[in-house]
């Protein structure tokens, strides 16, 4: 009842885990799937080693998280073990990277395809590493080179993951459609500070917003894009119950990413949110989320 | 959100772990532990040693943040946030609690809950913590040099004593290495045992995988794992990851 | 002890009324002013009057309100009694408006100017209105010459609201430095759907995001702005106490505006976040407002 | 959020009016109104006009939003938020009810919870709303038509009603200048008064601005308003605000 594809990867379901989120570890990710996951995205995987920003790197908001890891990544050479842990799950698993132009992106998803991951996610996205993520991400041209060098290089599927920190995300996703799905979206440019201390709270000072708050700017971000760009999409952002996914699969979603739930919601979120899936589509009289994919789209 | 609270009494314990008092309102269990951020130096994982209402933080010097956290006095601020994670389950079963180091720290608050008999393991004679902190207790020293009590390790105390004890439990917290032993040992003899584990944390909430050992994550599945699950972590004293996330062995 | 001045304006405390929350009236400005607040400014008056979007217009969320009201206002020629109503308040009176080029801003700050409003308010930011507000406020050359003809125009103070709908923020406030206040920031472009109904919930679709779920987005733009931008700023977006104004204050705001939290907390909110603020400078030795803007640089 | 309510039942009360009955957790007191939502077509305020376990909209058919609600069938749903806004305060007084038209839907809930008498009034005879919802009750009718009861309109019959009882109290619905006329004759008697306003509502939470009345909110300080704040409204019975906000004479 629950499966679905993109393209032609199937899943058993459409609860995909988020990239960043117990993903830097195969074991995790097979815990992940345990726990009722359609499919995996792994950590977001750069050339060297990152050992990320120093502590703070999060901060719990009472309607979602602030955070700053910067891309800590055990590298890409380091990083094959940890793949065919997790395809030991039997789902698809994604593999995330992020470079700093075209070359690294394609040299990074070739690693990747070898190791075996179903499909490369590429993170242009990220709104708080210098260089990287978003900073690349805003900048049309530069999205259409990479996505083309990259489909150009490897034979898997390629997703290209967006910011929602621009003012035309559709423009960013038509430059980006050459690949093979869109995520949407990836968290908001934001920031704390502590009054008490009088500091910013992240040592980075800035970091991504993510969870429950920004689900309104994630299903808008899916709603505009599905109807302009003829992409599968992969919804992402402050998903945390079967409600959620289905408003994102409404919107023109496919498939969902699931990442800050898991904080708020424990790992178990993935097989709970499944089953609120089926009693929501049985009461509802749908038997394939095909039925369901954009049909609040007002045209 | 971070909550503020101020350093109320400071207690020098060994020559390298302070004990710092404070209020606060949360109810933690044995075994919990809070993050503290210290603005503008570090944050970092810390286990509750006292857990009435006056509690406590017994904190080792072992680096930038902790040295930091020892130039402090009473009056200054700690910013907070926890109780995180699971604490140990009491169980009834005749225990033997063995704590190594600033281990002890950790199992202190469990141990004047429940009955049992104490093993206190340091280095060093000095370094033993809270040697009196436990009244009508049979509580037994090791140190390494043999400075005070029995010259060894924690361990090779713990297998005297079960020679001569019928223990049914083992709770722990201490060294890596050490806790490996322990676990060894419970395998081995068919005894119950509970690890409190560290490892690298960055936030503390179970997302960012960085404490995960074998899949499990310190910060929320643990940091005390019982002993089915510390039966399934190969990497158990064996490997542990970096900042980077690598797998290097320890 | 709470007193601001934006440059030569003086506010007998920080607490601003944001544009677009009970100000189309000048009776009901005196309302929210006899509750407490330090000044008020006005909804986005345009040239002609308009009836907005229909019905619903609002959505309520646990975290913050979807609005998409639509610039309905009853149009500068019928706005000249509001205003004279506004200013019996005994505070500064800001005139907010929305045109769609050079032209009509400095014509709509003019009459405002008339009218006897303290200061214009330039929305360059509403993210639902096409062609008005954020389509004009993401790009840096009209908003430079959008600024620039108004200030030539109007001998009052010219604020200046942008959009966080953009990916450079900073840029755009640059574009804007001849104002003379940057008020930071307008909501968030988002939406909602109902998955029962399967629409969209607000008639426009889209709209935006206010409230607590959008400060962590207001407060980085206010904190990234006051490191590039020498000018006052005026940080607006899910202030509900006094917590929330210190921190906009210590990430650079000089004044804040507040919205959403007349919902959350009823119109009272300004005469309470007033009295926790003062107690709050009692309890940590500050005796100005000023003492604490921009306090939590990082350089 | 909108939560979603199946009608269970539909009466039709007049020509123009409909009562359509549903379930739904909330507690709303008497005068209190939600926001319904036909998705696709209109969202528009509404007084609850029964109150308990089943609660009920009673709705008169005047534009295109009501005309789609009055299409509807039993099983078909509604989308509503709320209930919103100040009721009526019940107080010890000798109370007299005045509804006119669908004013009597937001005035029945109040009247089947507190002593006093009713006076229905309508343009014509049909038109009259729960005529016989009230037991044991003196209930006046009045007909602009004078097709039932008193001919002419409702305040002039209440003054008559005033000649003749001791009435220290109205609790009133209906068109604003019925409520206009009533204030009047209240302040003028020196009696105590309720009126349960209707204003062009956009937001129904307090921001909009739309339901003002010189300077207040008709959707959260009131829609029920008691005399001082009603003494104050120069605007009622005279102006109004258009969609665009403009003050136009009523
Ligand atoms: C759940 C938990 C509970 C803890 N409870 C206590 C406690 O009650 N008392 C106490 O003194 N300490 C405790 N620790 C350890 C404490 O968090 C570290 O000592 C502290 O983070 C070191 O910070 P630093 O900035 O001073 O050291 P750093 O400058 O970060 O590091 C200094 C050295 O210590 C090592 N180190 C740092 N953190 C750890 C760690 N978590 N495990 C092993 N080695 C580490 C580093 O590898 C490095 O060699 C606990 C750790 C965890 C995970
Ligand atoms: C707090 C409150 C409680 C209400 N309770 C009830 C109730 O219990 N039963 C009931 O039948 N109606 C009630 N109403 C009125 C009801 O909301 C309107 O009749 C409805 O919105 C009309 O919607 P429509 O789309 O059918 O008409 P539209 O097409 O929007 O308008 C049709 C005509 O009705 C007029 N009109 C619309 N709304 C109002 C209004 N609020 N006041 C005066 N004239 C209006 C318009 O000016 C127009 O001439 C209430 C209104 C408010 C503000
Ligand atoms: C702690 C954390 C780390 C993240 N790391 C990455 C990452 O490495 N690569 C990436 O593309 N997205 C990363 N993200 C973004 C998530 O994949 C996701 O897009 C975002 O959190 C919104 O989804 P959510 O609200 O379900 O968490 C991270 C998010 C969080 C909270
Ligand atoms: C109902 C509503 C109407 C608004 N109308 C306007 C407007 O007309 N002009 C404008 O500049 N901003 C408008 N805004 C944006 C607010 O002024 C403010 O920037 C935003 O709501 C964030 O602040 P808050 O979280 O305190 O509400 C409106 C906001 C809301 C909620
Ligand atoms: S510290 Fe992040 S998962 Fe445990
Ligand atoms: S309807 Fe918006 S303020 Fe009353």
């Amino acid at each position: 009842m629950l499966s679905v594809a993109i393209n032609d990867l199937r899943f058993r379901n459409p609860l995909l885990l988020a990239s960043g989120i117990l993903d830097e570890s195969g074991e995790s990710m097979l815990q992940v799937i345990k726990h009722g996951a359609g499919g995996v995205v792994t950590k977001s995987i750069g050339m060297e080693p990152r050992e990320g920003y120093e502590n703070p790197v999060i901060y719990e908001l009472s309607y979602g998280l602030l955070n700053a890891i910067g891309l800590a990544n055990p590298g890409i050479e380091n990083y094959g073990e940890e793949i065919k842990i997790a395809k030991r799950g039997g789902v698809p698993v994604i593999g995330s990277v992020f470079g700093k132009d075209a070359e690294e992106f394609a040299y990074l998803a070739r690693k990747m395809e070898e190791y075996g991951v179903d499909a490369v996610e590429l993170n242009l996205s990220c709104p708080h590493a210098r260089g990287y993520g978003m900073e690349i991400g805003v900048d049309a041209a530069l999205v259409e080179e990479i996505v083309k060098e990259v489909k150009r290089k490897v034979n898997i599927p390629v997703w290209a993951k967006l910011t929602p920190n621009t003012h035309n995300i559709v423009e960013i996703a038509k430059a980006a459609s050459d690949s093979d799905a869109l995520v949407l979206i990836n968290t908001v440019r934001a920031m704390a500070i502590d009054i008490e201390a009088k500091l910013p709270v992240l040592s980075n000072i800035f970091g991504g917003l993510s969870g429950p708050c920004i689900k309104p700017i994630g299903i808008r971000a899916v709603y505009e894009v599905y109807r302009e760009v003829e992409k599968p999409i992969v919804g992402v952002g402050g998903i945390i119950d079967a409600r959620d996914v289905i408003e994102y699969i409404m919107a023109g979603a496919s498939a969902v990413e699931i990442g800050t739930a898991i904080y708020l919601r424990g790992i178990h979120v993935f097989s709970e949110i499944a089953s609120e899936m089926e009693d929501w589509m049985k009461k509802h009289g749908y038997e394939k989320i095909e039925e369901l994919v954009g049909i609040a789209q007002v045209r | 959100m971070y909550r503020v609270v101020e350093i109320e009494e400071i207690i020098k314990e060994t020559p390298t772990i302070k004990t710092f008092f404070f209020r606060d309102e949360t109810q933690p269990s044995p075994g919990q532990f809070y993050m503290i951020w210290l603005p503008g130096v570090d944050e970092f994982p810390m286990s509750i040693s006292y857990i009435g209402e006056r509690k406590a933080f017994s904190v080792k010097l072992v680096g930038e943040g902790t040295r930091k956290m020892h130039s402090l006095s009473e009056g200054d601020r700690l910013w907070i946030r926890g109780p995180y994670g699971r604490g140990f389950v009491e169980k009834n079963k005749k225990a033997l609690f063995v704590g190594g180091g600033s281990g002890m720290a950790t199992l202190a608050p469990l141990i004047e809950r429940m009955r049992g008999d104490v093993v206190i393991a340091a280095r060093t004679k000095e370094e033993l913590l809270f040697k009196r902190r436990f009244k009508n207790r049979r509580v037994y020293i090791a140190t390494d040099d043999g400075s005070e009590g029995f010259r060894g390790f924690a361990h090779e105390l713990v297998e005297r004593l079960l020679e001569e004890n019928e223990y049914e439990i083992i709770y722990t917290c201490g060294p890596e290495l050490m806790m490996r032993k322990l676990i060894d040992i419970a395998i081995e003899r068919g005894l119950d045992i509970q690890a409190s584990l560290e490892r690298l944390m960055k936030c503390g909430i179970g997302i960012c995988d960085s404490c995960s050992i074998n899949g499990y994550r310190v910060c929320v599945d643990g940091p005390v794992f019982e002993k089915d699950i510390l039966i399934e972590m190969s990497d158990l004293g064996r490997y542990t990851r970096d900042r980077a996330g690598r797998r290097v062995p320890l």
